[in-house]
């Protein structure tokens, strides 16, 4: 079992779209991006495509280094951390 | 217009009430008397939720018209914990898990008293084939069917000491 | 609609029969009343008369007369089920009685209401008619009695004329070394209603050799069927495996099912044999004391 | 932020008990209230007017004779409710469209199915409101309808919606098809390409019915401040609130729903189909207005999950490899857009590392109610097909189906189709389980047969609120907003119980209403023990803080020198004084001077939660002449992180696999050419009865979440994601057949060993 201890700190983050985010993004896609938690990918992703950032929060949850959180602006990211938006999950 | 005067004996108390022709038994508890504790699941007979006792038969009150029970003996969930002392079933329900959601548990304790009424030792197939009338659709049965069995031995042992 | 619906508790047959005779075709006979209930509330009938005939002596009591059981046709299967000597004389009508519904169901329906529901899957019906079951009928002009089988006509049709009802149903006493069952199939083990039911009386010979034998199908045509021809492929045999499956044979051609909700036609007429042969083989083991 | 807590570490003793639930002397002695059992002084009864035809044009609806009848208070249309606009929104897997939500709530310009809501009444009793359904006067143009997901995906089908284009294929023409979306990662030509074996099969799957016995109700009072109460049973009484608030158009706040007990949801009580009709009603009538499902209505206008038309490719390597995998999954969604295809397509391949591997989902809409959320949705109906693919792929290469999936499974660091990497472990450990069964070894008898499944399914996290109030005299009131289903009031008292250190006995744990507490998001995704479970330890993490200051005051010390131990604060060490330990009770008596009642309520959106596994086996026996198939054992092994309440996670399981053997066996949907259900009733949805089971084995597998206080994972979903594929598996292994359309009814069973002539060797292993 991975412990994924997060310490803040500003890092190179990988940042992967897993697959497309429509209307704004029509495939997957990644970015390294210099940020230290999860409001900074937003706002670099935005800033990259404008909109995608209001998009990612309303449709998509966040895994990080594979384990799967909502979006809350303040979970840090670790430098080195993958992290990928995917749709978010409700159910029965 | 006129309406059913019925005159009944319910969990042991005297007790009248007036209805329509058509009402059932089960809507009769219910609405005209408020005893919410008998729940419809189906009203055709085919869940076993609104199972009561009519004269020591257990029957479904949804295939009961409230007109036929004129002198009659009904017993309920309600009249099954006197002074909040807890039936042996109700118990080992608890102690079991044997209800999750609860909707099924009146009818099928109504039920499993009456098996154990009949057969005071009954096996796991035997209390399988008697509550195949109450459909449970949290439990799988496997809790249901241990509570059961727990109450039975429960009760010879109580009856064995006495 | 509601508001005009009579209940009455006639005191006897006769007193019920004029009551009928009175409702021009819109009363009901309510007995344990698990398909009047239904009926009602699924909106399929709309009666102006309810008469309940569970204060009636003779139809809710079983007798033993000279020849054979007499039983009211309002008993509940409960009851009926619970009569060690009814039981051990025709056992078959008894496996059918124990198919109907749920305990709850069963505490409250009759075989009489069974056969009057004139449902062609009616689990009671085949097993009174493979016993030579007669019923009697209370109407406008006295009492007849009839053959079960007469009763049924179709689904949801009986031969009763207006203003009848059955009081009652005679099982003669079988001969010695007789045995009758009644097997259904279903997808689930309770709860259901029969795919194919099959009654089968059988009578043996000092020899072991089959003297009589009845064999009558459910659910596989508009009201339950005697097959001659499975009855023959009994008689004079010991029925052995051949005989069986000569009866299978029989019961499947004799099969007329239609595809419904419950069973493809396929599925029926394949199944009338092999669940025709498990009955057979349950009567003879009793008719053989086993 | 979450707090991270060291699960292994942590001393437990009532973690993994089980006792009596707060909530089960009212539920077994008849007290509990669910949703039909409310009522409130001058109460109407309001029933819906539904349509007969499967499609049609609604011309015209005239209310004016059922206004008349004596006894009605109030007709309503939909035009007595706002139109809402057309767009998605929320996460893409749930996406809702309040313009579809409005529709099938109640139709407008057209009915989708047979069944639809097209009017309601209330009146002052039941049968004067069902009297006046007659009453009312709809003229309909009937249109052509489709019931089958593939009729419904052809050229020449009938439309539901005439310009709805596929989401996801925008260059298509109209068609059925709401969505389209494909999944994949790696080469599958070069993946196939390495297969020794590859297995392809098609599939059929029946919607089912969550089958709940409690019918929809709901009781509600509009007042004529605008302000409104709503009673009813649900997954969610904070989204029943705002559906209702969205749909007539009011401010969330002024709805408030209290929860009444739930009689069973399974996912079927996700959504509002009531709430907004009465509250409707009542505003138009000044009455509280109570309205109840008729189990036909639930079988005709509720649920169901998706049927579905699949098929799935397989390559394996002769050493057991699995090199490639390929799938499409076409979900009926119901008469409107929205099938857990998703899910489906997503969880297909999840417990196995395969590199080559691609999902393709399709979401088509057809002529029956709206499916919605069964037990993981989706992902059983992917494990049908994907678990029948591997089962033959390991006889195909002579391997035991449960070592070739201890071969190909994932772990942390295993990567998936749908992009991040698995981070959790918990599926090898099932699949040990399942080996180590001494009755995994056991010979079988003759025309009986073992089958193998596995299962996958995310788990959910999401919003949670609790609060803890210690009472006057250091008793616990315990209080979150999630629905108890099955016993979490139980587990939260547990939880609470375990970090506060005092007995489960003085915790008191309830459901509080959408007033009083903050938001909850639905009882579902197996996400209350482990998203609310959070937030109830955290609430009473900032209690015991809260304790410990006021210790710290009492003794006239710094707040640090003070421990929170066995439920009493301590001095840290010997050092900072001699002071006994002040127990809970004690310094809830010093509550007043030392600053007041001692609260504490946390709201979280919990992440972090981690995915369960499940393997299962069974042992079924077919009768070769009737085509009937006997379950003889069921063994069900399901990583839960860690069980809180050990009874109720075992019943979870049973659940989920008696829930998945009516699937398996006897559950559908059985409509007539006018596309009528003709089964709408539990005489003929055949659901299990007692009689139907043996006991069901639950093996309760614990690894460990780290990041949930106590470990969990979640319990009650992916349990019946494996049956199906385990119950078609054991028939395949009894008779040498493959099924491949569910439900494996007698008269299937039959008609395929016939096929196959499969049923004449039987009979002679039964007669040699």
């Amino acid at each position: 079992m991975p412990e994924s201890v997060f310490e803040p700190g500003q890092g190179v983050v990988k940042v992967t779209l897993a697959g497309a985010f429509e209307p704004l993004t029509t495939e997957p896609q990644t970015f390294d991006l210099a940020v230290s938690n999860v409001r900074g990918v937003l706002r670099e992703l935005d800033a990259r495509v404008p909109g995608l950032a209001a998009l990612l929060e309303e449709e998509s949850a966040v895994a990080i280094d594979g384990v799967i959180h909502e979006i809350i602006y303040t979970q840090p990211l670790a430098p080195g951390t993958e992290v990928y938006f995917i749709p978010r999950l409700e159910s029965g | 217009m006129s309406k059913q005067h019925v005159q009944t004996t319910i969990n042991g108390e005297s007790t009248e009430f007036l209805c329509e022709t058509s009402q059932t038994l089960l809507d009769v508890l219910r609405n005209e008397l408020h005893m919410t504790g008998t729940k419809e699941g189906c009203g055709t007979g085919d869940c076993g939720a609104c199972s009561v006792t009519l004269d020591g038969e257990l029957v479904c009150s949804c295939l009961v018209f409230g007109a036929e029970v004129h002198g009659k003996r009904i017993e309920t969930i309600e009249g099954m914990a006197p002074a909040n002392d807890l039936h042996p079933l109700q118990r080992q329900f608890l102690e079991h898990a044997g209800l999750q959601c609860g909707i099924c548990t009146p009818g099928i304790l109504v039920a499993a008293r009456e098996l154990l009424k009949h057969h005071p030792d009954p096996s796991e197939e035997q209390v399988r084939y008697w509550l195949a009338g109450n459909l449970c659709r949290c439990t799988g049965y496997n809790k249901i069917i241990e509570a059961v069995l727990a109450a039975a031995r429960e009760i010879r042992e109580t009856h064995h000491h006495a | 609609m509601a508001a005009q619906l009579r209940f009455e508790t006639p005191a006897s047959a006769s007193e019920a029969a004029v009551l009928l005779a009175s409702a021009d075709g819109q009363g009901r006979v309510l007995a344990g009343g698990t398909d009047l209930l239904v009926q009602m509330r699924a909106g399929r009938i709309s009666p102006e008369l309810i008469v309940d005939v569970k204060g009636i002596e003779e139809m809710v009591s079983v007798r033993r007369e000279s020849d054979g059981w007499c039983v009211g046709a309002s008993v509940p299967c409960m009851q009926l089920a619970r009569h060690a000597a009814f039981a051990q004389a025709v056992p078959g009508v008894v496996d059918g009685a124990n198919w109907i519904g749920s305990i709850q169901v069963r505490s409250r329906a009759s075989v009489g209401g069974n056969l009057c529901n004139a449902s062609p899957a009616a689990d009671s019906v085949p097993a009174m008619m493979a016993v030579g079951a007669v019923v009697s009928i209370e109407g406008p002009n006295g009492r007849r009695q009839v053959p079960v089988e007469d009763i049924p006509l179709g689904p949801g049709k009986t031969s009763l004329a207006p203003g009848e009802l059955i009081v009652s149903i005679f099982f003669p006493d079988q001969p010695a070394n007789s045995g009758s069952a009644y097997v259904r199939f279903t997808p689930r083990t309770e709860m259901d209603i029969a795919v194919v039911g099959a009654g089968v009386s059988i009578t043996l010979d000092a020899q072991g050799v089959c003297a009589d034998a009845r064999v009558c199908l459910g659910a596989v045509a508009e009201k339950a069927l005697v097959v001659p021809e499975a009855i023959s492929a009994l008689v004079g045999t010991t029925v052995d495996e051949a005989a069986l499956n000569a009866l299978a044979a029989a019961a499947s051609a004799a099969a007329r099912p239609i595809d419904d909700k419950r069973g493809t036609k396929a599925f029926r007429t394949r199944l009338a044999g092999v669940i025709a042969k498990r009955a057979a083989i349950k009567a003879l083991a009793r008719a053989k004391g086993e | 932020m979450l707090k991270k807590t060291d699960a292994a570490n942590i001393p437990v003793e009532l973690i993994g008990s089980s006792p009596v639930r707060p909530d089960g002397v009212p539920k077994v002695t008849g007290m509990a209230q669910y949703g039909a059992d409310y009522a409130l002084p001058g109460m109407l009864w309001g029933k819906v007017l539904r349509s007969p035809h499967a499609h049609a044009r609604v011309a015209s609806i005239d209310t004016s004779r059922a206004q008349a009848l004596p006894g009605v208070k109030a007709v309503m249309t939909a035009a007595d409710m706002p139109d809402q606009d057309f767009t998605y929104q929320g996460p893409e897997r749930v996406q809702v469209n309040f313009w579809h939500m409005t529709r099938s709530v109640m139709a407008r310009e057209k009915v989708l199915f047979a069944g639809h809501p097209v009017a309601a009444v209330a009146a002052t009793t039941e049968a004067i409101a069902r009297e006046a359904l007659g009453l009312i006067e709809v003229k309909y143009e009937v249109l052509p309808h489709v019931i089958d997901v593939d009729q419904a995906m052809q050229g020449d089908a009938p439309l539901l919606f005439e310009d709805m284009i596929t989401r996801g294929n925008e260059q298509a023409k109209p068609s059925n098809v709401s969505r389209l979306k494909t999944f994949q990662a790696g080469d599958l030509e070069a993946g196939f390409a390495k297969a020794d074996e590859i297995v392809e099969l098609s599939f059929k799957t029946e919607p089912v019915h969550q089958g709940y016995i409690e019918p929809h109700a709901a009781l509600a009072r509009w007042g004529a401040d605008g302000q409104s109460e709503v009673w009813s049973s649900s997954q969610g009484h904070f989204v029943v609130r705002a559906f209702t608030a969205q749909l007539l158009g009011l401010n969330v706040s002024d709805v408030v729903v209290h929860p009444a007990e739930i009689g069973g949801g399974f996912g079927g009580k996700t959504l509002v189909y009531l709430e907004p009709l009465a509250l409707t009603l009542s505003k138009l009538t000044g009455y509280p207005v109570k309205m109840v499902m008729t189990r036909e209505e639930v079988f005709e206008a509720t649920g169901p999950t998706s049927g579905s038309s699949m098929t799935v490719k397989m390559g394996v390597t002769r050493d057991g490899t699995i090199v490639a995998a390929d799938g499409t999954f076409k979900l009926q969604a119901g008469a409107f857009p929205g099938s857990p295809v998703l899910n489906a397509a997503m969880c297909a391949f999840s417990v196995y590392e395969i590199e080559n591997a691609r999902a393709v989902a399709y979401d088509v809409v057809s002529n029956r109610p709206k499916a919605v959320a069964y037990r993981a949705p989706g992902s059983p109906i992917a494990a049908f097909a994907v678990e029948s693919v591997v089962d033959e792929l390991a006889r195909r290469i002579g391997m035991d189906p449960i070592d070739l999936r201890l071969k190909n499974a994932v772990g942390p660091g295993s990567s998936t189709i749908w992009g991040p990497k698995h981070a959790h472990g918990g599926y090898r450990e099932t699949l040990e389980a399942l080996k180590n069964h001494p009755a995994y070894q056991q010979p079988l008898g003759p025309n009986q047969g073992r089958g193998v499944a596995s299962g996958f399914w995310f788990n959910g996290g999401g919003e949670s609120a609790a609060t803890i109030h210690v009472a006057e005299d250091g008793s616990i009131a315990l209080a979150t907003g999630s629905m108890d289903v099955g016993g979490s009031r139980a587990s939260m008292a547990l939880m609470a119980a375990e970090t506060l250190g005092v007995p489960y006995a003085s915790v008191r744990s309830t459901v509080s209403d959408t007033a009083s507490i903050g938001y909850n998001h639905v009882t579902g995704g197996s996400r209350v023990t482990y998203a609310t479970g959070m937030a109830v330890v955290q609430a009473c993490q900032k209690v015991i803080d809260d304790l410990r200051s006021r210790a710290a005051m009492i003794w006239d010390i710094d707040v640090d020198h003070v421990v929170w131990d066995d439920g009493a604060a301590k001095p840290v060490s010997a050092e900072v004084g001699d002071f006994a330990p002040l127990t809970l009770k004690e310094i809830a008596a010093k509550r007043a001077v030392t600053g007041g009642p001692i609260v504490a309520e946390v709201a979280i959106n919990a992440g972090g939660q981690a995915p369960g596994f499940s393997s299962q086996f069974c042992d079924v026996e077919v009768d070769p002449e009737t085509g009937a198939v006997k379950v003889l054992r069921y063994v069900a092994a399901q990583d839960v992180g860690r069980a809180i309440h050990r009874r109720y996670v075992e019943g979870q399981i049973e659940g989920g696999v008696a829930q998945g053997i009516g699937w398996a066996l006897n559950e559908t949907y059985i409509y007539n050419d006018k596309g009528h259900l003709e089964n709408a009733g539990f005489l003929d949805y055949r659901v299990p009865v007692a009689s139907d089971l043996p006991m069901i084995e639950a093996l309760i597998v614990e690894v460990a979440n780290p990041n949930h206080p106590f470990g969990v994972k979640g319990v009650g979903e992916v349990n019946i994601v494996p049956v199906m594929a385990a119950m078609a598996n054991a028939i395949r292994d009894a008779t040498d057949v493959r099924l491949t359309a569910l439900p494996m009814s007698p008269p299937a069973v039959l008609a395929a060993l016939e096929d196959s002539g499969a049923n004449a060797r039987m009979n002679e292993a039964v007669s040699a």
